[in-house]
Order: C-alpha cells, then structure tokens, then sequence
C-alpha cells in the first residue's frame, strides 16, 4: 500500500507536469498541443546533449537543457502557432501534430534511435531510497516529485502575483482585450509555450535519467492529455488533483484490477469525467462553447 | 505559384508512375527490403538496414557476386502495415527477393505480395514467422536470432539448469502486444509442463508511466524467475523496477541490440541475457571485422549490427549459389540447402533444408555481469536446440 | 470639414478595411478628432463603426481584417496596421462594446494588468476616485459585476492605459437610461479635467450629441454626413431618422407610413 | 446568376440541382473517367496500388468530412470505426463465415451501433472536447481488439482470405484498382448528394449554429446521432473493405496516427468540401512517396542513414507549410485555379459590404 | 386565445427571472412585450422556444404545450423566430439559409438523401420552388447564391426574416428586430411588420424597446419588469401608467452610489 501510494505520488508527478504544458499552451492559443509528449522527449535529449558536452557537470548541463528548452517553445510559437491564428482550432491542432513529426525525426537524425542513458554522462548514479512503510522509490522519483511541486508552487506565485503573471491570465481569458490594454500578447503567449515547453521538458529530463531516453517516449504525453481535461483544460490548479486522481486509477488498476486497463484507464477517467462533468473538475463551463 | 506547385506534384507524380529501372552494365542482382527504419519500433530495425547497406558496399566494391553487383532497394515501412504492403508491392517488380526487416503486423501484408508474385521473402532483424519453421512454406526464409517458442523453451530449459532440484516459481513479463503475450503464454504452460510453479502473464504497456506496480505484482507473487519476452524498455524497465523495490530472484530477457551495453550500465549479478548472437566483447576476429567496416557508415554501434550481417551472409550465400542468371525459383531453391558458416556470430552455421527454412539447430548463450571479473561473462558456452 | 483648424490628435484618411480578403467593412472613411475634444460616431447597426474603431485601434492576425487602403495618423504618426498594444501604448485607447473586462479576474488584477502607455496622465489614486465603486469590489471577480460597473471597470482600466484620445464602442448598450446619462457626464468630466479626448461610437445618438462637440454618421460603411454638434442637431434628416424627432411638431405614425421612402444620400 | 464563363443559363430549378452542369464539365468528368479506366494499361502494379490506396483513404476521408467537415463534429476516433469494421470482420472469418454478404451487412451493424454509442458525448460537447472523447474512444476500441487478436493467438493478426461470391473469387493489383476507384466515386456522389439535400442542410446548420439549427425544426440531437451513424457506417465498411483488400487485420494498423491522417486529409483538402476530402485523401497518402521520388535522385550514398528520418521530416515539414500557408486547403488552390481560367483575361475582386 | 402563458416561473440556480408570468395572445394580432433591460423578456421567449424549461407554470399554443417541448419539436408545431442578433448560418447560401426553413415542410431522411432519388429529388425540386418565393418576396435574387456571411448587416436580417417567414409560422417571436436601426429602416420594419399580419395573417410576438413603434403598431402591450408582469392592455393606456414610466426611467439604481455626482 505504501509503496502504491509513493508510486501514484511519483506518476502524477509526471503527469502534472505533462498537464501543465498543456493547460498553458491551451490557455494560449485555445489548442491542444499534441506535440507536447515530443517535446518531453526533446527535453530528455537536451540533457543528454548537454551532458555529452559537459560530462560529469551536471550544474552546468541541466540549466542549459532547461533554456533550451523553453527557448524551443518559444520558438515554437513564432514560427508557428502564430502565424495559425484565426485558422480553424484543428488546423492548429494538426501544425502541432507536425511539430512532433518534426521533432521526432529531428531526433533521430541527430541522436539515432537507440536507447539512452543521460545520467551516465552526468556522472550521476540513481540508487534507490527506502521510505516509511517498506515502500522504496528511486532517486529520480524523488527529483521528479520535487520538480513537480517546485514547478507549480513557482508558477502560482508567479501567476497570483507578479504583473507579468497577470497579465498571461489575463491575456489567457482575451487576448483581443489584454492588446487592447497595452499588453504585448505575443510576447506573453511566447513566455506560455516557453514554461509549457519547459514543463514537458523537465518531466522529460527527470524521466529519462530515471527509466531511459528513447524517440517514442512521446507516447507518454498523450495520457497525460487525460490529465488536461480531468482538471480542466483551462485550469492550471485542476491539475494538480487530476493527477493524483488518474495516477491513482492508473497504480489502483495495476495493483488491484486488471493491469491490462492500465494503459486505457487514462482515457476511461477521461470518458467518465466527459459524462459527469466535462469542463473538468476545476475548468469553467463557458470553456465548452467556445471551442 | 499555387498553379506551379499543383503541377509540380503532378510532374512528380508522373515521375513516379514512370519511374524506371536504372539501366547499368553489368546487369545487378536485385532485391528490395522493407523496414522500419524510422517510426516508434525502429530502434531494433534500423541497424539491420545498416548491416544490410555497410555489407553489400562491401561485396559490391569486391565486385560483386558471380561478377554482377547486388542492388538492394530500401524501403521504410515505419512498421505500419499498409505502408508495408505498398513497399512490397513495389519491391516486388522485378526483385529477385524480398527482405522484410520490420515489426510483425507487417508480415502478413508483406507475404501476401511474396506470394501473390512468388517472389522469395527472408525475414532477417524480426522475428521469426512460423511459415519458416518445418514444415516450412516454400518462399518463406528466416535468419533472425530470436524465434517464438524456441527462445521460451530455451530460457525455461535455462532456468531449470541454474536451479538444480529446487522447485522455483517463475514469473513472465510480456508487453501489451499479442506476439509477446501470445509467447509469454506459451511459456508458461511449457513452464508448468517443466514441473515449476508459475505466476500468471504480467501484460505491462509498452508507454508505462512506472513500471514500479507490475513490478510489485510479480514480488508479490513471489517469483524466485522471471522471464521476459518482449522490446527492450518493457524487459529492462519491469527488471530494474524489481530491482529497485529490493527483489532478489533471477532476471531473464531475451537480449536485443542493447543488451550489452545495458548489463555493463546496470551491474547487476541477478540480470541475465539469453541471445542468439555472440556478444562484441567476445572480441572474435570478425566482431573488429564488422567494427572496422562499419566506420563512419552507420550511426550505430558495430555490436548492432549482429542480426543483419548475419541476414546479410545467407543472402550473399543464397544468391551465390543461384549462380548468374539467377531467378526467384533458382534463389528459392538455392536458399533451401545453403549452409552458411557464421564466423562466430551466432553459435553455429546456419543450414536450410527443403523443409526447414529456419535453420537445423539454433544456438543460445546466456551473459550476465561478473561483478568480480567486472566484466560481462557468459554462462556456460553455446547451447544447442536442434530444430524438428 | 468642421473640426478646429490646429493639427487634430487623431486623423482618418480614406480608410478602406476587408475582412476575409473579400467582403469590405468600411470604404473610404475620412474623420478627425482634435484635441481635447469629444467627437461623435454615429449610425445603424452594421453601418461599419466597430469596424472603424477596430481599424484605429487595431487588430489582431486572428480577425482575418485588413485595412487595405488610406491610413490612420495619430498625433503626427502613422499608425495604420499597429498592433493594439502598440497603439494602446501610444495612448491611443479602446473600451470595446463587448467582452470589456477579464471576468475571472478580481477588479484589482484588472487594474493591475494594464500596461500604461509613455505618459503619465492619470494615478491610480485618481481613477479610484471616478469609480469609487471599484475600490469598495478590488477583491472581486469581475464577472460578477453588473453592467453598469462593468462599464465602469472597463472605462478605468482603460484610463490607467494613460490615454490621450478615449475610443468608447457603444457606452449606452444595454444600460438604463439614468446610467447613461451618469456615464455620459463622466465621460465629460474626463476630458474637462484630465483633457482626455474621446471618440464615442453610438447608436443612442441623442446621448452621444448632449455631450459631443462634433459628430460625423456612417452608413454603409461611408462617412455621410459630418459637423459640429449644432449643425448636426440642426439637420433634419438626422433629427428625423437617427433622433426621430421630425422637423414638423407632430410626427408622422409607423401605421401612416405607406410608402417606401428614400431619402436624399449624401454621395 | 449565370455560371461562371457565362451562357448558360438554367431553365428549371431541376437543371440547377444538377451536379454537372455545364459541358465543359461534363467532358472534364468524361476524361477523368476514361483515364481512370485505362491506367491500368499502362501503370505499374505499385501505381495502381497507390491510386488504390488514395481511392481507399479517399473513402475514409469522405465518411469523416460528412461528420466533421459537414455537421461539424470533430472525431478523433475515425482509425476506431475502421478497427471496428475491420476486426468484425475478422471475427466473423475466423468463425467461417467468409461471404462477404454475411461480413458486410454485419460490420455496417456494428459500426452504426459504435457510432451510435460514440455519437452520444457529442449531444453535450462540442470541439476539442468531443475529439478527446472520440479519442478516449479510439483507445477503448483497440484495447478491445488487441485482446480479441492476443486470445485469437493471431499473434500477427488474422489472415482474411480474398472475398467470394459463388464461385467467383475477387482478387488481384488490376481488380482491387476497379473497386476501390468506384466504390470511392460511389462514396463521393453520396456525400455530394447529402451536400444538396435536407439531411446535409440540416447539418450543415447545427455545424454553423446549433441553436438556430433547432429553432427551424431541426432535431439537433437526432441529426447529430445520424451523422455519426452515417460516419461510422461508411468507415466501418471501409475497414472491411480493408481487411478483405490487405487481406489481414491487425491493432497496429490503426493506431493513433491513422486517425490524425484523416483529420489531416479533410483540413488539408479543405474542410466541408467533397472534393476536398478526395484531394486531401490523394495528397495525404502520396506525399511520401512523392518525396521518396524527389530523395531518389539526390541522395549521397555516404549519408545513407539520414534519408529515411530526412524524407520522414521532410512530410511532417511539407504539412506544416501546407497548413500555414494555404488554411483553405486543397480546394481553395483548385478554386483560384479555376476562377483565374474562368475570368481570363479579367482580374475580378468580388468586394462587397458587410460589418 | 391562440398562445397562453400561464403563471410561468423560471430560476437558475437559486435566481428568479420570471415570476409568475401570465397574459395571452389573440389570434391573428401583434402583441408588443416590453420592459426594461434584464427585465427577463428573452427568457420568456426562450421558455416558448424550447431554449429554457419552466420551473414552473407553463406555455400552450393551440392547445399544446409548448414550454415542455424541445426547440425543434416547437419549431414544428409551427412557431418561429427572428433573432435579436441574427442567428444565421454563415458559411451557408442564402438560398439553403431559406430552404432550411423549409426543413419542417420536409421528409426526407439521410438514406433518401445520400441517394438523392425519389422523395427527396422530388422534394428538393418542389420545395427550392418554394424557397424561390420568399427569395422574390424579400428581392434577395442577387444574392440567392452567395454565403450570408459575405452579406451586409441590413441583408443578412432580411436573410433572417425570410428563413423564419419560409417556414411558415403561425406564430412569429420577434426579438428586438429594430435594434440598431435609424428611422427609415423602421419604417421598413413597420411596413414589414403591416404586410405580415394582413397578407399572411401570421399571430406575432414581438419584444421592442422603441416606444414609438410599439405605440403605433402593436394592438396590445405586455410590460415586465424584474420578471413580473406590471401592466397589460392597449398600448395607449398602458404607456402611460405611471408604473410603466418608472420601471423604464427610474431605475437610477446604484449609479449614484457608483459613481461621482
């Protein structure tokens, strides 16, 4: 029991950062970014690059990977969610599609397709950690635990507080007005795909250092769209229990159920939760007209 | 400019449809493979493509075999079906052979080509169809290290050896595809017709997020082995996520491409490799052969490249045999006695007849890391399983 | 042209705007608002005044609209085709007609994510003193404000923009006749105390004219008529088809109107 | 009123209902068809395969514009109604019941029933909403006939013999190429059918505004249903269609990406647009092989290992464009096309006044 | 009595935007129904339209209750609707903007019409004749084959109009038709609004703000205000009711506490 409960703590870690990138770029651009498990992949290639590079430094490898990866999303966004503005929502949805076919075989052009490991160029080992209850998670589960929390306690601040932070609300809920009161939209749906892509990435470099690096890792975003709209697609504090709560169903199946379910209980949470209630637990329901 | 590139696509197309069969002197022996070479299962197939190409470079710049070169047309099916049925529908005009280095829902599709223009198919880098085995089907020819059955047969028969008397309780980790459930299950029975104590099929997602709760089911079940059958992340990530929780049984997989550099990173004493190809750090004269060509021509690592070259040696062998001019019905008929001494890569030559288009007998070998030698050791030397 | 001889604040020269790329919004509209002056846009739903507005303050690459010929010169620059926080920044500031204010912000953050243009005009201090409403409901969401606070929430978070030239879209919408007359006032005040000019954009013409200095009526898409107030007022086609006031004393009823009438155009 | 390139003027509301309607047209349609017919005279076997595999995604595509493109609902599940179809298909072989008049009424049953079930989030959700429930549906789907493949021990899926009538059996490059081209002109006059017709009018309606659709009499709710079960009917046939032309079925040939290829050939075609689907469903499928034709001559032996995941980037790049720069589609190029011969030598801006 | 509301209450969440709302509406007449903003007179529209359900009471027309009825089914039993902001179909012509309100006239399901042979030939063919008519009635000829959305404003109502009028409605719910028009293009409506009710005899429902045509063309006058029925009759006496003045000028509401005197 202890040890699911660690386990559901360690995949909805996971899952809350994979959820967030999607609930900032939707909160954007009003798209699903389905490229968003590549770029998670992509994270995870950073850092083997960067560890590559500067071998045995991992002061020096994470941050880089860190803004490159958030310098990727904005890239992403000017070149080309930008530009599909006022194009159908699905035409956008599909531009990301590409983006991830991009992305992918950009990675195999670069890296090849074998399976890697960035932790041994960063000279860092993995042991595991017992916990209270027998239960025992590794190193990385704890990082990633702790990315986690870090990421949305940071993010919370940021958006509660700082102008800048309410202004990306602000410009979340009407883009056309926030420009109307001087803010500079772009710039702040740029800064939305950047901490989206850093995000996805973070759980990528965490998750690749602790289980592998490989190109279809990217598998991995799209249950965690289940996440997005358990949450609500336009709520980034519905995150946080949707992912505990579709972790939870995920781990509960496996130990307790029919792990053959594990793989589709995502989607079944999704399904209940489009039935019962399908702005999400914390989304707004004017959410549902306007897309 | 719209108008410029609709015709454009239209001019491609027509290049296309009119695509013609390069005309040089000497007249080539022809041959098509499809594979996945990109897509989500390419890691395991790309670098059979890569032997195939760095391989036939070299016969070629030899000149060729029986004086004619081999000109081998590559197509990347991405492991989707379709995608490999019109690749073989294309490869097969005018292909004396057909190589199919790809994921197995490509191999019905790809047969139905092969036969449908009775075109030879060798399967090299997938697993083997039982089309191949005896009874074989006249076209069908496998090369492929790992075979169903076989490999379960050959892991239980292991697991027994290392455990003497003892009465153990095996566990068997499948992925949530039918070719390593369907062999998983096999397994199990044959288990159980061994005399052990087995724990049901753990069927894990090839995208698990953790594979720490399929992990606890099978400590939970007590499994003093457990063997899996299945792509490389499921057979590793259910292994160190045992490992992890403080499981102390014995761990056998079947070691695809990366194992040997995996057994090296993990270190761990309970983790074993059943494989049909000899490991690199076996050092044989032709592993610094493969190294050496290989060189700048592949982004893999030379030890990758095991399961196509040896493909790649019965097909030179095949197409040597069938002389020059060589027909289907001539490579078919070649291939069906040809005899192939592998150099060491595998455990032993590998001999076709008439009605075995696998080989007489296979081979395995069973590496583990030695944390005392502080090098990966074989367990044993080569075990034999002669094919009936 | 009637408006004060001295260089106008803001300046429309035959704008043209296409939305789609095919279906033309607005053709060929000349105005001109000076400075500390409040001018009137009048006319029939449809007309083309959003469109106008739009252009001024301009759009966004969502709205698939251009302006495709004339352009617009605020303050001696050109600033056809600006992006609206550009523009906005300039001082040049928009209330929209609808969607005014970010509901699932608290009136404060309202505020608060406003970004001012280059000139200081007006504090905080001095906005909360108009609307003092507002500072009572900082901590509430602005989607459960009524309409008229709406309106006035709108009307703040655009003066903190620090605006010389006020575009207002239809600040009578949907608002009962006692507040608008309220609104209308304060909208006086602004420019009397702050020097705030504003262009209002209004179907209710008779609150728009109690205010403005000058006017100019769109139809179609066209600039028909234009003037200072009194010549408006004076006109008989607008006291009769925008104030509905005719210039005989009893009017003509809806029953006796039997025959279709087409008035005089100005093209 | 008149067509474009003027003359022609219609004399009953009959004449203006036509599909083709002027004779250019009729002898555009007449060499279309004559060319279609004798491609296989001169056309490799890998040719026609490929017209026979736009031919079939052409029918998929069609199937998912009438419920996307038409009534406006966005699915993601469209590889599930050909799963679907294909694996009851399957199941029906394995249990030898190989006549295709058994195997087809009974996977239109089945996917209008799966449509019907799928069709009912669509009652309250409309966008991505809807696509990630179709999506959660897709999932559902192939989990459930990935365990049907792994009992069946088809551990490379089920092999489908080639269909038979009496003794007549269909098989061959050469007669799969007549089918599928026909089936999906069949398909093509269907839907364009619906496009000027009630059923189509009224979906088209709840796509543009489902409240107005109601209050002209529109059973929102039932038309919404019927779109998904004309949907799913179609593409479950197609999936049958499928197994029998494959001849195998298998989970990993409809994955996540074949729905996404399908959403792609409707957008890129030109989304609400017949035409559009059938040119989106030709350029979708032959893009790779057209940049495997124009890789061909270019590439270096010495960079061999980077032209497959090159050519693979290269379609995810050629797509990208295609979306950014032509968001009409595929038939907004044929239209420019055709407006700039029609009005040759006049340039015409059509400009007209509006809010 | 041609249509009845009876008692018609109606909450959302605890808020009561009508409250027992009761009048009727002779046959063949135009009732006006009028009151301030928020005063809830779409949502007694929308109650008859099959937008909102009753929490309680309950709306009959002809006899049958309509208020229970889903929209489509009301559309069906002959009652239509012109939109405040015009409801359109934009991507659509104006000709299939009409024939879509021929849509009740029709039977034709999806099989009929993927094959486009029998019935629903014979039916497009009739009823694009019919559609033919509203388009000449309502001079939109130029435009029959051009999508709404390409239209101006003042077409597109008309558009509007004539999709409502093709369905041929016995009863009309008019919903602030001239907003945002001058005086000519009242004058429009008015006409408009005089030719309906003597050439098709068509009962109508209309929600107004401007006093004056209300006055001069409706036969009675529904006032509502805070979702209750104030005043009813005439328009002449009802007008003038000091009630009436009140509810429309009086509600100086908390302007002066919001904003600086």
């Amino acid at each position: 029991m202890a040890q699911a409960l660690a386990t559901t703590l360690v995949v909805a870690s996971l899952y809350a950062l994979l959820g967030a990138g999607y609930v900032l770029v939707y909160r954007a651009s009003r798209v699903l970014n389905l490229a968003q498990g590549d770029l998670l992949t992509l994270g995870g290639y950073f850092l083997f690059a960067t560890a590559a590079t500067f071998p045995g430094a991992p002061v020096l490898a994470l941050p880089l990977a860190a803004a490159l990866s958030a310098l990727t999303g904005v890239l992403v966004y000017v070149a080309l969610m930008r530009p599909m503005a006022g194009h159908p929502v699905f035409a956008a949805v599909l531009v990301t599609v590409t983006l991830g076919i991009l992305l992918r075989a950009a990675i195999v052009l670069v890296f090849t397709d074998r399976t890697r490991h960035p932790l041994q160029n960063l000279g860092l080992s993995n042991p595991p950690r017992p916990l209270a209850g027998g239960a025992v998670v590794s190193t990385f589960d704890l990082v990633m635990v702790g990315a986690a929390v870090a990421f949305f306690a940071a993010l919370f601040v940021f958006l509660k507080v700082s102008p800048l932070g309410i202004r990306m609300r602000a410009a979340g809920e009407r883009a056309l007005l926030a420009s109307q009161r001087g803010i500079n939209f772009h710039g702040v749906f740029a800064l939305s795909w950047a901490l989206s892509a850093f995000a996805g990435s973070l759980a990528g470099m965490i998750y690749s250092s602790n289980v592998r690096l490989e190109p279809s890792l990217g598998i991995l975003g799209l249950r965690a769209f289940a996440v997005a709209l358990v949450g609500g697609l336009d709520s980034l504090g519905g995150v946080v229990p949707a992912a505990l709560l579709v972790a939870a169903v995920e781990v509960a199946s496996v130990r307790w159920g029919n792990p053959l379910l594990s793989d589709v209980s995502p989607f079944l949470c999704l399904l209940v939760m489009l039935l019962v209630r399908p702005w999400g637990l914390f989304g707004t329901k004017e959410e549902l007209e306007r897309v | 400019m719209r108008g410029r590139i609709l015709s454009a696509a239209v001019g491609v197309l027509t290049l296309v449809a009119a695509h013609p069969a390069a005309a040089q002197a000497p007249e080539p022996y022809r041959v098509g493979m499809t594979a996945a070479i990109t897509g989500p299962f390419s890691a395991g197939y790309a670098p059979t493509y890569e032997a195939y190409r760095t391989y036939f470079k070299r016969v070629n710049e030899a000149g060729g075999i029986n004086g004619h070169p081999v000109v081998i047309t590559y197509e990347d099916d991405r492991g989707e079906p379709q995608r490999a049925a019109a690749a073989a529908k294309k490869l097969t005009d005018g292909a004396l052979l057909l190589i199919n280095a790809s994921i197995s829902p490509t191999y019905k599709p790809v047969m139905t080509e092969a036969e449908a223009s009775k075109t030879p198919l060798l399967f090299g880098g997938g697993v083997c169809p039982r089309e191949a085995f005896p009874p074989a089907a006249p076209l069908i020819f496998c090369t492929t290290s790992f075979g169903s059955k076989w490999d379960s047969r050959m892991a239980l028969g292991f697991i027994k050896e290392q455990s003497g008397t003892k009465k153990v309780r095996v566990g068997f980790a499948a992925q949530d595809i039918p070719l390593s459930r369907i062999e998983l299950e096999f397994a199990e029975q044959h288990a159980r017709e061994l005399g052990m104590d087995t724990i049901p099929v753990v069927v894990v997602p090839g995208a698990a997020s953790d594979f720490t709760p399929f992990a606890q089911n099978l400590k939970d079940a007590g499994a003093d082995w457990v063997f899996s059958w299945a792509p490389w992340g499921v057979e590793i990530g259910v292994f160190e996520a045992l490992h992890r929780i403080g499981w102390k049984g014995n761990y056998i997989l079947y070691g695809h491409q990366p194992a040997q550099d995996e057994l090296t990173r993990l270190r761990a004493p309970n983790l074993h490799a059943l494989t049909g190809n000899a490991m690199f750090i076996e050092s044989l004269p032709i592993h610094a052969e493969i190294t050496k060509l290989v060189q700048g021509q592949t982004n893999h690592p030379a030890h990758y490249m095991a399961e196509g070259w040896t493909s790649a040696m019965v097909l030179e062998a095949g197409l040597r045999k069938c002389g020059w001019p060589c027909t289907r019905e001539k490579l078919a008929q070649a291939l069906s006695s040809v005899s192939v001494d592998t150099r060491g890569l595998r455990g032993g030559p590998i001999e076709m007849t008439a009605d075995n288009h696998y080989r007489r007998a296979t081979y395995y070998k069973v590496y583990r890391w030695d944390a005392g030698k502080n090098a990966i050791v074989s367990v044993g030397g080569w075990s034999k399983l002669d094919i009936k | 042209m009637t408006a004060s001889p001295a260089t106008p604040l803001l300046e429309l020269e035959n704008v043209e705007v296409v939305y789609h790329r095919v279906a033309t919004a607005v053709q060929g509209v000349s105005l001109r608002v000076p400075e500390r002056s409040i001018v009137a846009l009048l006319g029939t739903n449809g007309a083309g005044k959003t469109t106008t507005l739009r252009a001024v303050s301009g759009f966004l690459g969502g709205d698939d609209a251009r302006v495709v010929a004339g352009r617009i010169v605020f303050r001696g620059e050109v600033i056809t085709g600006r992006m609206p926080h550009e523009v906005a920044r300039r001082g040049l500031v928009l209330v929209p007609e609808r969607d005014k204010v970010f509901e699932t912000l608290t009136v404060g953050e309202n505020l608060d994510a406003v970004v001012p243009g280059r000139r200081r005009l007006v504090t905080r201090e001095q906005v909360f003193h108009y609307f003092p409403v507002l500072a009572e409901r900082r901590r509430q969401l602005a989607g459960y404000l009524s309409g008229g606070e709406r309106q006035m929430l709108a009307l703040a978070s655009a003066l903190l923009c620090q605006p010389e030239l006020l575009l207002v879209d239809e600040l009578s919408l949907g608002l009962a006749p006692a507040i608008v007359e309220t609104l209308m006032a304060l909208v006086r005040r602004l420019r009397d105390e702050l020097g705030t000019a504003v262009l209002l954009v209004e179907q209710n013409a008779a609150a728009a004219l109690a205010v403005a200095d000058a006017g100019y009526v769109l139809e179609h898409g066209r600039i028909v008529y234009d003037g200072s107030v009194e010549r408006l007022l004076a006109h008989e086609d607008i006291r009769e088809f925008y104030l509905g006031v005719g210039h005989r004393t009893d009017r003509v009823r809806y029953t006796d109107v039997k025959q279709y009438r087409r008035r005089r155009r100005w093209f | 009123m008149a067509a474009l390139g003027g003359g022609y003027f219609k004399t009953s509301y009959e004449a203006d209902l036509a599909l083709v309607d002027t004779r250019l047209r009729r002898v555009a349609l007449g060499a279309l068809v004559v060319a279609l017919l004798v491609l296989p005279r001169f056309a490799s076997g890998f040719v026609l395969d490929l017209v026979s595999q736009a031919a079939f995604a052409a029918i998929g595509a069609l199937a998912l514009n009438v419920l996307t493109g038409l009534a406006g609902q966005i699915s993601l599940g469209h590889a599930g109604f050909l799963a679907a179809g294909a694996f009851t298909t399957a199941a029906l072989v394995e249990r030898g019941l190989v006549s295709p008049l058994v195997t087809l009424p009974a996977t239109a049953l089945v996917g209008g029933v799966l449509g019907l079930v799928v069709g009912m989030p669509s009652l309250r959700l409309k966008g991505l909403y809807l696509a990630l429930g179709t999506l959660a549906m897709h999932h559902v789907v192939l989990y459930a006939a990935g365990e049907m493949q792994a009992r069946a021990g088809g551990n490379t899926g089920f092999t489908i013999p080639p269909p038979r009538l009496g003794g007549l059996v269909f098989r061959g490059t050469v007669a799969w190429y007549y089918a599928l081209v026909v089936l999906a002109a069949l398909v093509l006059l269907l839907v364009v059918n619906l496009q000027r017709s009630r059923a189509g009018r009224a979906w088209m309606a709840i796509r543009d505004r489902d409240v107005a659709a109601a209050s002209v009499g529109i059973d929102v709710a039932r038309y919404k249903l019927s779109a998904f079960v004309w949907s799913s009917v179609v593409t479950a046939l197609a999936g049958a269609l499928f197994a029998y032309h494959r001849g195998f079925v298998s989970v990993e040939a409809f994955g996540f990406f074949v729905a996404v290829e399908y959403i792609a050939m409707i957008i890129i075609g030109g989304l609400g647009s017949a035409l559009g689907a059938v040119l989106g469903a030709a350029f979708v499928t032959l893009l790779p092989y057209v940049i495997d034709a124009l890789v061909a001559g270019v590439s270096p032996d010495a960079a061999q290992y980077y032209v497959f995941p090159a050519k693979f980037g290269a379609f995810g790049l050629l797509m990208a464009l295609f979306l950014l720069f032509e968001p009409l589609g595929l038939v907004g190029i044929w239209r420019r096309v055709r407006n700039w011969f029609a009005l040759w030598p006049f340039r015409h801006r059509p400009l007209r006044a509006s809010s | 009595m041609v249509l009845s509301v009876d008692e018609v209450t109606l909450e959302f969440a605890g808020l009561r935007a009508l409250s027992g709302v009761s009048f009727a509406v002779e046959q063949g007449s135009l009732t006006a129904l009028v009151g301030p903003n928020g005063a809830g007179k779409t949502s007694l529209l929308n109650c008859m339209g099959g937008f909102y359900t009753p929490t309680r009471g309950r709306v009959t027309f002809e006899g049958a209750a309509i208020s229970e009825l889903p929209p489509h089914r009301v559309a069906a039993a002959g009652v239509a609707r012109i939109f405040q902001f015009v409801e359109l179909f934009r991507h659509m012509t104006v000709l299939d903007n009409i024939l879509l309100g021929r849509h009740r006239h029709m039977r034709a399901g999806v099989l009929a019409g993927s094959l486009f042979w029998g019935v629903s030939r014979r039916e497009e063919t009739r009823e694009r004749r019919r559609a033919e008519e509203v388009i000449e009635f309502l001079e939109l000829e130029r435009s029959r084959k051009e999508p709404v959305a390409s239209l101006p404003f003042g077409v597109q109502k008309l558009v509007g109009v004539g999709r409502a009028l093709a369905m041929e409605p016995r009863l009309l719910l008019l919903d602030e038709p001239s907003t945002g028009m001058n005086r000519e293009e009242k004058e429009n409506l008015a006409r408009f609004l005089l030719r309906i009710k003597h050439e098709l005899g068509t009962t109508m429902l209309w929600i107004e703000h401007d006093m004056e045509l209300v006055g001069d063309l409706a036969e009675r006058v529904v006032v509502l205000d805070f979702g209750q029925k104030i005043a009813e009759g005439p328009p002449d006496t009802v007008l003038r009711d000091p009630r009436v003045a009140e509810a429309y000028l009086g509600r100086a509401w908390d302007a002066q506490k919001g904003a600086p005197s």
